[in-house]
């Protein structure tokens, strides 16, 4: 490899799709494919925030002797001699009914649809229920909230299929400040239009800490 | 500490690094890195200049920390995108390197220029360069300041000494923190009052004396008579709160590193309105001691939750857990009652099916009533709406009970007075202060706890007095382990400079600068002020409207300001315009742009900040000054500062350089405040372009020298201490409910700063001509130099030199006028 | 009684136990199969009767009320000891009958003795049901009084804790439990004393607490094995995990039950209560200097919890997402320390494995797959309940001999195991042709091959995985041929839509996505390369879900496209649900030739669309009809008939 | 025949004050008030120390809690598997229809909450109904009915 900087032994060498790479212990496959213009398409995975495998777009295959699995790049550390590939048929398989599926349930997001188009996938089979969605409940925002924000003014509730983004008792939460750094992490645009729901008028916040 | 450190005090020259980031795709072909680094290698070089495929991921940031290692860097900015969101893992990762967060600062050329904007990569390159260009400027002006640790010496005192200053109390003495509970009545009238204000809540009352017996008890507690709450001074860590004597005829003070104040409502009988007469009509209060007597009561009683009625909606459930549990307690003793609950049908009840069954049980009446139609009080009976079937019922009544109104007691708004606190319509001491950073989001929770602040019952007193505790301690904690520090950037006071016009506390939002409230014993008003460390939340508005510039931002100072926009404007070619956005609303609706795809006219340059209220209008002009033909400033929408009044203040400034600009003879449109939200990057694009539009209309500023002469006066005129008063002045206060500021009659309030402004523009003129011309100049020079009428120019020199600003001198009868001698 | 300072003081207390005398028992089974057909009541009538008859008290019999007998539904079930009468079906009102009969003349009541094709069986040893068993784990469960500490050390409880803490260092009680073979009983099947192993390892480079869980969140549908350990002997439980705390070196354990089962949680509270008294659990345990203790954490009813990093959060006081592994709990599990999580059922082995030895244990069952395996075996088979085998039994041993085959006239179809996540296996070999297994068009590797007849397939591990199913937590549903696979798979990923924690997408959408697949198809709608979509969206799920829920959801499905592609062929194709089940294909008529016109079917019908005369025979509208069923419920002749 | 319930201040002080026990006081309080009413869950979330948000999405995560107030009578038409193979599905439509509410709803009266489960373990008696601590083992539509009615009578 040609980084000469880091000494032989805390160099992880491996390969994605046949090329060589190197990585440093605690890197991500994912980390380490971007760090070498490999393009492996994510969600729900922002630098800001400990990555939370949600979106699942970035699976890859690898094999290391004879076991064959199919794992999310962006947590997985690498190890010496790990094969990575990142565009297999069963590593497409995921990507493009996961992608169709997300036509359906946010039939409303530019994204979604241009990411999509990117894999092939341009119609969806499956029935859409609220043609205006466009949260996937990727958690990027619950996550961007509690850690670089450290407010928690928003969280998931229920569970499932019902899961969604809320604040305790779908009332605005007196905890957000308001940055929007929610919005801003948002992949497909979602928290744009639900802002409102979580940080409520900001010109009736009670107290002077906003104008009134 | 070794000798060898102590030896260099000097700060180290500024070493700039530049990050430039790919984004993977987002960024790179976008914007040709490679001119990029091309043109941030001519001279002024930048220093080391890379390019990074992520420089947020771990590969890169090992980059980073490699090359700050090896090259000593001390200055970093990183070419990427949102400061918002990724400035932190920056710190973090660079924390052990020396940097602090004030030393790295971030481009966002992803969402500003890569994804806004189709032109050449080529081109795109050189808008970077020129941002990248003004954040160097930024950061080399920068002069770290150091860091504050906060010292705490004194114990928690806890004001008010109500039932949730005995939760508090508790909780901070559980955690084996000191803490000074000054009493303005004896400890053992403390139940006799729960008794009065926490109706009903009987359960509670012995759970209250085991805690007040354990408060008394605790080693950590200190108990104390008082008389009423004086005076509080000081800052955090180091507060004097001042008290009456108990007996009232001597001031006593006392030392506490923090303060809560835990600050109980009281009860007040219904209006006599309804029949209201303590008899037959009464109130819960009275009722609620009849109980305690022990009768007689008998016969029909009907409780009417008449709260939102009363407009108290908040207190509804409240009087309807009272209402219930006096209710039950008239079943099981008093056997000769019969009860019902007439309650409004929409109010959202706190009884459960477990309630319901039992209600059945004991015979309560449950009674929901349609709120279309108000219950009316007749001598029999109560004649309401029933909700189900909307018909009109009566229901027979011997005993009528009312909700008592509830509402901050006499002490409670003394002492929130004292601290500077605001008491709402409402009448609830609720506060949500901005929170910008996590250590905030205690401090702004210390201040107000207890039933005065949110209602609820004697449980919900307790436990908010305990919560808002537990974080006091834990800050507390943090503090005497000498692990506190006060944020970076915070505005200081240059007590030299300070005139003590107070000004700054009332544009202060975030209660830092009122270290002291009303006059100090021995030295009046005349105090110069302090700002608490830990309680600014560096907004910087009360900086940039100084009137002495006697507050700075540190680490974010108006030398810095001025760098940055200097370095810009002189880079902007003719066409070229900038503008400043807000963080929290502009900036952020400009990152939200290029997040959705959406795009405008290139030749746009915006500068993030904090807060548009942080920009000095000295900046303003200094922008004009250094070359630019326009600015925009994006701020929050009306009323949504996230600060407070950031966006109002910004609002005067820019209608003071309007005035100026015109002055100087220029369009007032070349400077303009908008505003934005992170949820319209559409109207944001729609904002820039049609100022973008304005501005080919009018053409660059055809910069003679005569233009440059005026716009230096504008410049100026802005350092006026007189200018900067009127325009502080006019700013919006706290108290005010209306927006643009209110005034009496603005017409001649506007008349009156059109004149100072003219006045003052005038003599920043005179004064530069002189400066040039070096002699001294006749009335005629000075008004065919700049322009001006002769009666109004010697009515301004005549003044000028009674202020001793000029000196006017005569040689052969004729008036000479020039720099006074002297230092200058 | 005081806390046992010593080994000694344990067995005087149970030699003391051991030497009372002898009375007549009668054990109530009070397991849930029986609970719901009133054995409270029995057992309330057993002590009325006995105290209104009084019996002397020397010879007074001692009413039990035990933990589940395992044959549910012959409930309620009575136990007879001395005499070892077998009662089935007891109702209260058989009680006096029992005391007096039985108790008092020591006759033998016939009627309620259990009775097969003109068999009666006098005790429980002989009948068919119990025959093929091999009770180690249950052996207590159903014999002991589970409140009573002092019966289970009478049954020989806490023995193997002693032998653990006197007679073994921790390495050879790790040795014991690695060669008796020992594999997780829970659904993954992993090698437990590899799983200790590491967890010592761990916390040898990273030194600090560790912690043990047992998972008793059992939450697929139909399975109680669980439940019946823990109610019948939560002893068993709690040494298990004492005796791997020992060897871990654990001082705490979290014992995590599900919801839904309160009667195990205030058994469990009560047993360890009785343990920390005799100090079998606490400081200082019997003298040795070694510290454990364990705490309850009731489930809050969300199955995804049974996924060990989900149950960690939820012990944690999260929400119960999963989070990806690695890091394993055994690396980082409770607040990042080395956890180690067993399913009850595998604790509730460790006692036995180390009183009997490793070579004994793993002499029972089959190489990799040792030692006996609960299950409950219901559906369409004549006698359900717990059964305990050794493993590699065949399931035609099960289903045939101990279930007692399919009743009715219907035909043995397919058998369901491993619960929601296993998968549907049929009674019938079929030879695939090699164009059904189109997954590989994808480039998927195909799932189960069916490598026998069912009736010959041992069930273990290995064998179950080979067929596409699991081994799971036991659950084992039997299905005939009104059961359409179809209709089984929906159920499946309905509730596994239901549990799905939400969190990763394949999961979330895709449970529903194939629902949407599956109700098309139940409808008569798709075509047939629909249902190589759905396969490859399986795969899909398997491939990219985070935990083992959203791998291991799509089983029933791929399993059944693989075996019953013409039964999904039927839906799509012919428009017709073979087994007569999904509602859209499928039409109820009355049997004129049945109806005696009671018009019971018509005064409940919802729709209102039966019509006929009082006495004269009934008919259905049939557009109005909504299938709902209710009219083949209420009636009282069966004349309601699916077509 | 309910007893007086526990202070919800006696429940608090079962739990040592650490966010592990959220969960177990969320239980009690659903245990003692059949639901989690927004002041017990403030109370709650102060004791343990966690913020409301998390208190929320536990409490709407798991089926256990109940955050608006239950019926008086749990109805639980168990829908595992050999129930669904045995009907639990069409019992659980009749109770929709009978009690005019839809499956986790209560009645408007707060009499009844129908509720389905994923087995109750007692599948050799499928299909069953649990009626609050009763079981109906072997349930058609005609003894459910039945059943209700019974219960409902009881009460009053």
């Amino acid at each position: 490899m040609s980084s000469s900087e880091n000494s032989a032994t805390d160099v992880i060498n491996f390969f994605i799709d046949g090329q060589p790479v190197a990585a440093e212990p605690g890197w991500t496959i994912l980390e380490t494919a971007r760090h070498h213009h490999i393009h492996i398409p994510t969600l729900c995975s922002h630098p800001a925030v400990t990555p939370w495998g949600s979106c699942r777009l970035c699976v890859v295959e690898t094999r290391y002797g004879k076991r064959v699995q199919v794992i999310p790049s962006c947590l997985n550390p690498p190890v010496a001699e790990l094969e990575v590939f990142t565009q297999s048929e069963r590593v497409k398989n995921v990507r493009r009914w996961v992608l169709e599926m997300l036509l359906a349930e946010c039939p409303a997001s530019r994204e979604i649809k241009k990411l999509a188009a990117a894999h092939g996938v341009t119609a969806t089979r499956f029935a859409i229920t609220d043609p205006e969605e466009e949260c996937l409940r990727c958690g990027l925002c619950v996550a961007v909230c509690n850690e670089v924000v450290g407010v928690q003014a928003l969280t998931f509730g229920s569970r499932g299929v019902k899961k969604v983004l809320e604040t305790p008792y779908r009332v605005p939460n007196n905890a957000c400040i308001g940055c929007g750094c929610c919005v801003s992490v948002c992949p497909t645009g979602a928290l744009q239009k639900r802002l409102d729901t979580v940080r409520g008028d900001l010109s009736r916040r009670t107290g002077h800490g906003f104008a009134h | 500490m070794s000798p060898t450190q102590s030896v260099k005090p000097e700060t180290p020259a500024p070493r700039l690094g530049v990050f430039l980031c790919e984004c993977g795709t987002r960024i790179a072909p976008g914007v040709d890195h490679t001119v990029l680094t091309q043109l941030l290698d001519e001279p002024p070089g930048v220093g080391h200049v890379e390019t990074l495929p992520f420089s947020c991921l771990r590969p890169g940031l090992a980059r980073i920390k490699a090359a700050v290692a090896a090259k000593g860097l001390n200055r970093l900015i990183i070419a990427g995108c949102e400061s918002r969101l990724l400035h932190k893992k920056f710190e973090q990762a660079l924390e052990g390197l020396g940097l602090a967060e004030t030393q790295i600062d971030m481009v966002n050329l992803r969402d500003h220029v890569a994804r806004v904007h189709s032109a050449a990569p080529a081109e795109l390159a050189q808008k970077g360069a020129k941002l990248i260009r003004a954040s160097q400027a930024w950061l080399e002006t920068l002069k770290p300041a150091p860091r504050i640790r906060i010292d705490y010496q004194g114990p928690v005192m806890v004001l008010g000494g109500g039932v949730a200053a005995y939760g508090a109390a508790q909780e901070l003495a559980g955690q084996g923190v000191d803490t000074l509970l000054p009493l303005t009545y004896d400890p053992a009238e403390e139940m006799q009052r729960a008794h009065q204000l926490y109706l009903g809540d009987y359960h509670s009352y012995d759970r209250l004396e085991r805690l007040i017996g354990e408060v008394e008890a605790s080693p950590n507690v200190n108990q104390t008579r008082v008389g009423s709450l004086l005076q509080v001074s000081g800052k955090f860590g180091d507060y004097t709160v001042t008290f009456a004597s108990p007996d009232g005829q001597s001031r006593v003070d006392f030392k506490a590193g923090a303060i809560i104040a835990a600050l109980d409502w009281e009860h007040v009988h219904q209006l006599p309105e309804l029949g209201h007469g303590g008899t037959r009509v009464v109130c819960q209060i009275e009722l609620n001691e009849l109980i305690q007597q022990g009768g007689p009561i008998e016969g029909r009683v009907i409780f009417w939750i008449n709260d939102l009625d009363a407009g108290q909606p908040f207190a509804a459930p409240l009087s309807m857990k009272s209402a219930w549990t006096m209710a039950t307690h008239l079943r099981e003793n008093f056997p000769a009652t019969q009860v019902a609950i007439l309650y409004d049908s929409t109010m959202p009840t706190p009884l459960g099916s477990f309630d319901r069954a039992r209600a059945r049980e004991l015979g309560i009446a449950l009674t929901p009533y349609d709120n279309h139609v108000h219950p009316t009080v007749k001598n029999e009976y109560i004649s309401y709406n029933r909700a189900t079937d909307r018909t009109e019922q009566d229901l027979a009544w011997d005993l009528l009970v009312l909700s008592p109104r509830r509402a901050p007691g006499a002490e409670a708004l003394k002492t929130a007075k004292i601290l500077g606190l605001e008491v709402k319509e409402e009448a609830f001491l609720d506060r949500s202060p901005q929170m910008v950073r996590p250590d905030q989001v205690v401090l702004g929770e210390k201040l107000m706890v207890g039933s005065a602040c949110q209602p609820c019952d004697l449980r919900g007193a307790l436990s908010q007095g305990r919560r808002v505790a537990e974080k006091t301690a834990a800050l507390v904690k943090k503090a005497l382990a000498g692990d506190l520090y006060a944020p970076q950037v915070i505005s200081t006071v240059d007590q030299s400079k300070c005139t003590v016009c107070t000004l700054c506390r009332e544009v202060c939002d975030c209660l830092a600068i009122q270290p002291v409230s009303g006059p100090v014993e021995g030295l009046g008003h005349n105090v110069p002020r302090m700002v608490d460390p830990m309680l600014c939340t560096g907004e910087g508005t009360c900086a940039a409207s100084c009137p002495e510039m006697a507050l700075t931002l540190a680490n974010c100072t108006r030398a810095q300001h001025e760098a940055r926009v200097a370095a810009l404007a002189r880079s902007l070619a003719p066409d070229e315009v900038m503008g400043f956005g807000c963080q929290w609303s502009g900036a952020a609706a400009a990152d939200q742009a290029g997040l959705r795809g959406l795009s405008y006219n290139r030749r746009f340059y915006l500068l993030p900040v904090r807060c548009l209220g942080q920009i000095d209008p000295v900046v303003m002009g200094r922008t004009f000054l250094e070359g630019a033909n326009g600015l925009l400033l994006i701020g929050c929408n009306p009323e949504e500062c996230h600060h407070s009044y950031g966006i109002d203040h910004t609002w005067s400034r820019v209608w003071v350089l309007k005035k100026l600009l015109s002055l100087c003879g220029l369009e007032r449109e070349r400077i303009a405040l908008a505003h934005s939200d992170i949820t319209q990057p559409d109207r944001f694009v729609t904002t820039v372009e049609s100022f973008m539009k304005t501005m080919a209309t009018l053409g660059p500023i055809q910069r003679d020298a005569e233009i440059q002469g005026r716009l230096q006066a504008l410049y100026d005129a802005l350092h006026v201490s007189r200018v900067r008063w009127v325009l502080g002045v006019s700013l919006r206060r706290p108290w005010e409910s209306a927006y643009p500021s209110h005034m009496p009659n603005p017409a001649a309030y506007d008349h009156t700063l059109t004149e100072i402004l003219t006045e003052e523009f005038f003599r920043a003129r005179v004064k530069n001509l002189m400066r040039q011309q070096g002699k001294l100049l006749q009335l005629s020079d000075i008004t065919q130099a700049l322009g001006v009428d002769e009666v109004q120019a010697h009515e301004y020199l005549k003044d000028m030199g009674y202020e001793g600003l000029i000196a006017i001198s005569f040689v052969n009868r004729n008036r000479f006028y020039g720099l006074p001698s002297g230092p200058q | 009684m005081g806390k046992l300072k010593s080994v000694a003081e344990l067995e005087s207390l149970r030699a003391q136990v051991l030497a009372a005398p002898d009375r007549p028992v009668v054990r109530v089974c009070l397991g849930p199969g029986c609970l719901a057909q009133g054995a409270d009541k029995v057992s309330r009538a057993f002590k009325a009767a006995i105290q209104e008859r009084n019996i002397l008290a020397d010879v007074q019999p001692l009413i039990k009320e035990t933990g589940c007998h395992g044959f549910c539904s012959q409930g309620t079930l009575v136990n007879l000891y001395p005499s070892d009468l077998f009662y089935v079906q007891v109702k209260p009102a058989d009680v006096p009958e029992i005391v007096d009969q039985t108790l008092r003349e020591g006759k033998v009541v016939e009627r309620l003795l259990y009775a097969d094709n003109g068999a009666r069986y006098r005790s429980a040893a002989e009948v068919p049901f119990y025959k093929l068993q091999h009770k180690v784990i249950l052996k207590n469960v159903g014999l002991i009084d589970p409140l009573d500490i002092e019966d289970a050390l009478k049954a020989g409880a806490y023995r193997s804790l002693v032998k653990a803490l006197t007679q073994k260092t921790t390495d050879q009680i790790i040795d014991t439990v690695t060669i008796a073979g020992l594999r997780g009983r829970g659904g993954g099947g992993f090698p437990t004393g590899f799983k200790w192993r590491k967890v010592v390892e761990n916390a040898r480079e990273n030194p600090g607490p560790v912690f043990i869980v047992a998972n008793g969140d059992e939450g697929d549908p139909g399975a109680f094995m669980d439940r019946a350990i823990m109610e019948g002997d939560p002893h068993a439980v709690l040494e298990g995990m004492a005796i791997g705390a020992r060897a871990m070196g654990a001082e705490q354990g979290y014992l995590y039950v599900r919801a839904e089962y309160p009667f195990a949680v205030r058994t469990l509270n009560i047993a360890i209560e009785q343990a920390r008294a005799l100090g079998l659990l606490g400081q200082d345990i019997l003298g040795t200097g070694f510290n454990f203790d364990v705490q309850i954490n009731r489930g809050a009813g969300a199955f995804v919890c049974g996924e060990e990093t989900a149950l960690l959060a939820s012990i944690e006081g999260r929400v119960g997402e999963p989070v990806t592994r690695p890091p394993y709990p055994v690396e980082q599990g409770l607040w990042d320390r080395p956890t180690v999580i067993n399913n009850v059922e595998t604790w509730a082995n460790v006692p036995h494995i180390i009183d009997h030895g490793a070579q004994w244990y793993a002499g029972v069952g089959v190489p990799h797959s040792t030692g006996t395996k609960i299950f409950s075996l219901v559906g369409k088979v004549k006698n359900s309940g717990l059964v305990e085998v050794p493993m590699g039994i065949t399931l035609g041993a099960i289903v045939e001999e101990i279930g007692g085959g399919v009743p009715g006239k219907e035909r043995f179809k397919a058998v369901q195991t491993g619960g929601p996540s296993g998968g549907i296996i049929p009674y019938e070999f079929k030879e695939l042709p090699p164009e059904d297994l189109k997954l590989d068009k994808v480039g998927l590797q195909p799932r189960g091959f069916m490598p026998m007849e069912l009736k010959n397939l041992p069930v273990d591990f290995d064998s179950l995985a080979q067929a596409g199913s699991i081994m799971g937590s036991g659950g084992m549903i039997v299905m005939d041929d009104r059961d359409c696979v179809v209709d089984v798979a929906r159920y499946f990923l309905r509730f596994l839509e239901e549990e799905s924690c939400g969190k990763c997408l394949p999961c979330r959408l895709g449970l529903k996505g194939m629902q949407e697949f599956l109700n098309n198809f139940s409808q008569g709608k798709g075509a047939p390369a629909d249902i190589d979509a759905l396969a490859s969206l399986g795969m899909a799920l398997v491939d990219g879900s985070l935990c083992g829920l959203g791998r291991t959801a799509p089983n029933p499905v791929l399993t059944s496209i693989r075996y019953f592609r013409d039964e999904y062929l039927a839906h799509i194709v012919d428009h017709k649900c073979p087994a007569g089940v999904c509602r859209d294909l499928i039409t109820y008529r009355i049997d004129a030739d049945i109806c005696n016109g009671c018009t019971l079917c018509a005064k409940n019908c919802p729709q209102a669309c039966i019509a006929g005369a009082n006495k004269e025979p009934h008919t259905i509208d049939q557009d109005a009809c909504i299938r709902c069923g209710v009219c083949m419920d209420v009636c009282p002749v069966d004349a309601v008939v699916v077509a | 025949m309910q007893t007086a319930r526990q202070d919800i201040d006696t429940i608090l002080e079962r739990y040592p004050r650490h966010p592990q026990h959220l969960i177990n006081l969320l239980q009690d309080v659903q245990a003692e008030y059949s639901y989690i009413s927004p002041e017990h869950l403030t109370l709650i979330c102060d004791h343990v120390g966690v913020p409301v948000t998390q208190a929320w999405s536990v409490a709407t995560f798991y089926k256990s809690f109940s955050l608006e107030p239950r019926g008086e009578h749990e109805i639980k038409v168990c829908l595992g598997t050999t129930c669904h193979l045995k009907g639990g599905q069409r019992l659980a439509e009749a109770c929709e229809r009978n009690l005019g509410v839809a499956r986790g709803q209560t009645t408007a009266d707060l009499r009844f909450t129908l509720d389905t489960v994923n087995c109750l373990g007692s599948c050799a008696l499928a299909p069953v109904v649990m009626i609050d601590n009763d079981y109906l083992g072997r349930a058609t539509i005609r003894n459910l009915k039945k059943r209700l009615d019974e219960s409902d009578d009881g009460s009053d």
